[in-house]
């Protein structure tokens, strides 16, 4: 991949999941990055909430952090974070939702609490946050990450956001309202999931990656679309339009 | 009822903040009242349950000060940095000492205090099962839904001892506007015992009365008034001052070892007096740097009859 | 997402209520969209289940004029005056149709639109216990506190098919700043399936956009947006006109006979095209009279970076 | 009574019962009227709270309803109708709110819903509205009533808003926690309410009323605080602040 980073090929095919009109809750950094491309590109009616309680903001800049008084100034409409979770996400509200983790397993169950034990934590995480909300409440959950052997794993060492639990038929008992994983972007592919299963399927790969180098660096034996696609290469514009959202390259390293 | 309750940051403190106290500092990465933190820490409190969302550097600095016991929380990270980590190295290792440690997601902490503010006696939430957090919280527990039969999630209230809350701008008696990011401020006064208002700037009552639906805190349930501008630096506040982010950034370097946070906390906390003499030690050229461009509101009319 | 949801009142109702739909016309004894209800009535719906905290003279209008089939409320009075004549007749007496009542306090009801508007499962609260009103009411329920064992009493999320929400100022999208008494107007919008928004003034984006916190209602919530001066007459709104208390008052008299009702209703809603028709008949004077003394609200700055 | 009328009088009592510093949940008409009275007087500090949601009122004329902008126009605080009542009542923040309603029994308990049946009403009132919300949450409940007959019941027609139950012993099982009726004032006394039994009891006789007047007005057989007072007369300063705080004579008929 010459001509963009693994990081901006990884912001662009994310952006270009998103749908005009959508509601998406935003996180501070590369899924900031997503949606601000996808609301320059194809998506102008894209509206975006973050979880401290801003409804569409405009941020003048990168925020720095979700609570950045930049989301605010501008922006449609704010509420108190109690509000932004039980009216807009519990409310069903929202259509998409971006989560990152330490670890992911082939349900889309993430982990971003802890390494180790939770008692005795090898490594303690930032803990949940918004993102078990997230996870049970909006309609399509996207996960952006780089595709490493340590992050996919064949079982979380702890469940923070529930993915499909352990296959579609448990997840379905849980009665949460929203409607699951929908896609993982890595640096080398796009998984979607089985609509029966919930497991995890190879949808596309990107730009010259192979199945073998996907399978290389997932634990289990992943499973393949029976219509394998292939990424459309990024364009000089969405990757200049990336660019100029983040000119000091804070995300787009 | 005392209608004025203006005192110092180290008066209020001083009254309201017991050793082994129940102290949540408000303010959603907005508004975090660091002169309270640091405030804490100089008069040498023990043994606090500390409650935040986001537990923040504020929270971290306190941890290594020794002040907490316990952290509930919902996200303990360094926002837009990475790790808070003298909140890992306690509860990872003990230093300076163990910490216990009480975990929800964002929507479970905000809404035990606004099940607090409100004294629910419980709140049913669309969010934790088959998260692996209830198995770890028993306080995390489930009724059964007495119209559709369904297992459903719910959290008790959190009723704070004493709640630390920066506003834009208060009366002396404590009616408080607050803008931009409201985050848990009006649920954490609510719910606590004791409030304690710090505030950007001290107006007349006729400011605060011209704009009703602005004050998220009333005067009845305040206890103290603190005049303290800058309160939240390093953290921002809208209309008044950024985010000194180069300071979020160097946290991360700053905290690498135990001795190294110490060292910080005796030269910006023990060794000065109050706010004043904290800022009096930044340059006014970061200071400068810090201000935003004014953007008004449009006002609006309450005229009645 | 269309940007642009303009349209007339006529059009609004037209698109959006349906016969045998929940509709709720939100508004605690203040800013009630009269002239929606009227349109209503104009267009002959049926069956209808009103639900409002406080039905006041619109809801007995519309009950009047054959609209109901049932009405949801916690105070069923003529606001400072006293009798609803219409809602008594029809509920006493079936005239002109019978009226099944579904009835809760001002907290369950607006806790049932609370519930509604956060898609809570359920709602404990303090209230109903040693009441008559759950035993006549079988969706007042009880569950048991998890961590008391105390028994609570809770209601139900209602999620009305249509609210209409009369705001001070919107933009053409739907973004509506709303003061003054808020009541029930951001929950009825987020409860709703369908939303009309009815606005004394259409501003620009921007203006919405200068004052984020006061944004109750956001645009993608929003189907319709009806600029609609004057549309809480004889209610009020704040900032823009007094109640028109004669007219409250005279309601009892106008509405001693079913008879009488109905040859108000002919004149005043059925007699005029739209609201500025029903305006037009009101005298200058009368009109003049109510306007208030402005008394605008101290600015904020809303300044980031 | 010469110079007051029963309104008048009833008032003047009602206002002396508030402390300053209190909150007060403040209806229209009469306990509106006694609540700016002992603002007025000795209680400059009363925080008037409507259910519409206003907190520290400043009215400049009598509100024409609980939604009234005058309410809001220099008030400290407003919120949302939910809020006022999950906020402040249910918050425990409320220290005395004022009922009225068509009729009282010996235990405080209040029916303001209908006379009949409830499903076949003979007249239809216009039910709980914030009424019961109010009984159940402030730490005192004050009834303003003209002394009739038909007002004062065996067993009111329907229970709307609890007094004292049948009895303390019941209502401390229904572990409300508010502290139930506090005082009954009416154009002839005021009641207070027996600590053990929660019994309506006579503890103050008005002017020139007599015991015997209060009983041929109450149906059931009325117990008299052992040390039973005399209401102290309006004086001329209490009788011209409320005069003019309703000068067009809407209330005080």
């Amino acid at each position: 991949m010459g001509e963009f980073s693994s990081t901006e090929l990884m912001v662009i095919v994310a952006a270009r999941e998103l749908r005009d009109g959508e509601s998406v809750l935003v996180g501070v950094g590369v899924p900031n990055l997503a949606a601000n491309l996808a609301r320059k590109l194809h998506a102008p009616n894209l509206l975006m909430v973050y979880e401290s309680g801003t409804i569409g903001s405009n941020p003048s800049r990168m925020p720095l952090s979700i609570g950045d008084p930049c989301l605010v100034s501008g922006a449609k409409s704010v509420c108190s974070m109690f509000e932004q979770f039980a009216y807009y996400l519990q409310g069903g509200r929202i259509d998409v939702g971006f989560l990152g983790g330490a670890q992911i397993d082939k349900y889309g169950n993430i982990n971003s609490t802890v390494i180790g034990d939770y008692k005795a934590p090898k490594v303690r995480l930032p803990g949940s946050g918004g993102a078990c909300d997230i996870a049970s409440n909006v309609k399509k959950i996207i996960v952006i990450t780089p595709h490493e052997k340590r992050r996919f794993v064949e079982r979380v060492d702890f469940l923070t956001s529930p993915g499909f639990a352990d296959g579609k038929d448990n997840w379905r008992k849980l009665k949460l309202q929203g409607g699951g994983p929908y896609a993982v972007i890595t640096n080398l592919c796009t998984f979607k999931f089985d609509e029966v299963t919930g497991e995890m399927t190879v949808a596309s790969l990107h730009e010259d990656a192979t199945l073998e180098q996907v399978q290389e660096n997932t634990p289990w034996e992943v499973k393949v679309a029976d219509k394998l696609e292939r990424t459309l290469t990024p364009k000089q514009e969405e990757i200049e339009a990336l660019r100029a959202l983040d000119p000091e390259r804070i995300y787009l390293r | 009822m005392d209608s004025n309750k203006l005192m110092s940051m180290k008066e209020a403190v001083s009254k309201s903040v017991k050793d082994a106290d129940t102290v949540y500092l408000a303010g959603f990465t907005h508004m975090i009242p660091f002169a309270a933190g640091h405030e804490i820490i100089r008069q040498g409190r023990k043994n606090l349950t500390l409650a935040r969302a986001t537990p923040d550097i504020i929270y971290d600095q306190m941890i290594a000060a020794g002040c907490a016991k316990k952290l509930i929380f919902s996200y303990a990270g360094n926002p837009g940095v990475g790790s808070l980590r003298c909140f890992r190295r306690a509860h990872e290792k003990g230093i300076p000492a163990p910490l216990e440690v009480e975990e929800y997601t964002h929507f479970g902490l905000s809404g035990r205090l606004f099940a607090g503010a409100t004294n629910m006696p419980f709140l049913p939430m669309r969010t934790n099962l088959g998260s692996g957090l209830p198995p770890e919280n028993e306080l995390i527990r489930t009724v059964k839904d007495p119209y559709t039969g369904d297992e459903v999630s719910v959290v008790p209230p959190l009723k704070p001892d004493v709640a630390v809350v920066h506003v834009q701008r208060a009366d002396a008696s404590g009616n408080s506007h607050i803008w931009g990011i409201t985050g848990e401020q009006k649920d954490t006064a609510f719910a606590a015992r004791k409030v304690i208002i710090s505030a950007e700037e001290i107006v007349e009552e006729s400011v605060i009365r011209s704009d009703p639906n602005r004050t998220l805190v009333p005067d009845f349930i305040v206890d103290s008034v603190v005049h303290e501008p800058w309160c939240a630096h390093p953290s921002y506040v809208q209309g008044y001052y950024d985010r000194d982010n180069a300071f979020y950034v160097e946290w991360d370097k700053l905290t690498k070892e135990h001795e190294s946070t110490l060292k910080y906390l005796d030269e910006w906390v023990f060794g000065v007096e109050d706010r004043s003499g904290y800022m009096k030690k930044i340059p006014q050229s970061k200071i400068d740097s810090l201000k935003p461009k004014p953007a008004l509101s449009a006002p609006v009319d309450f005229g009645s009859v």
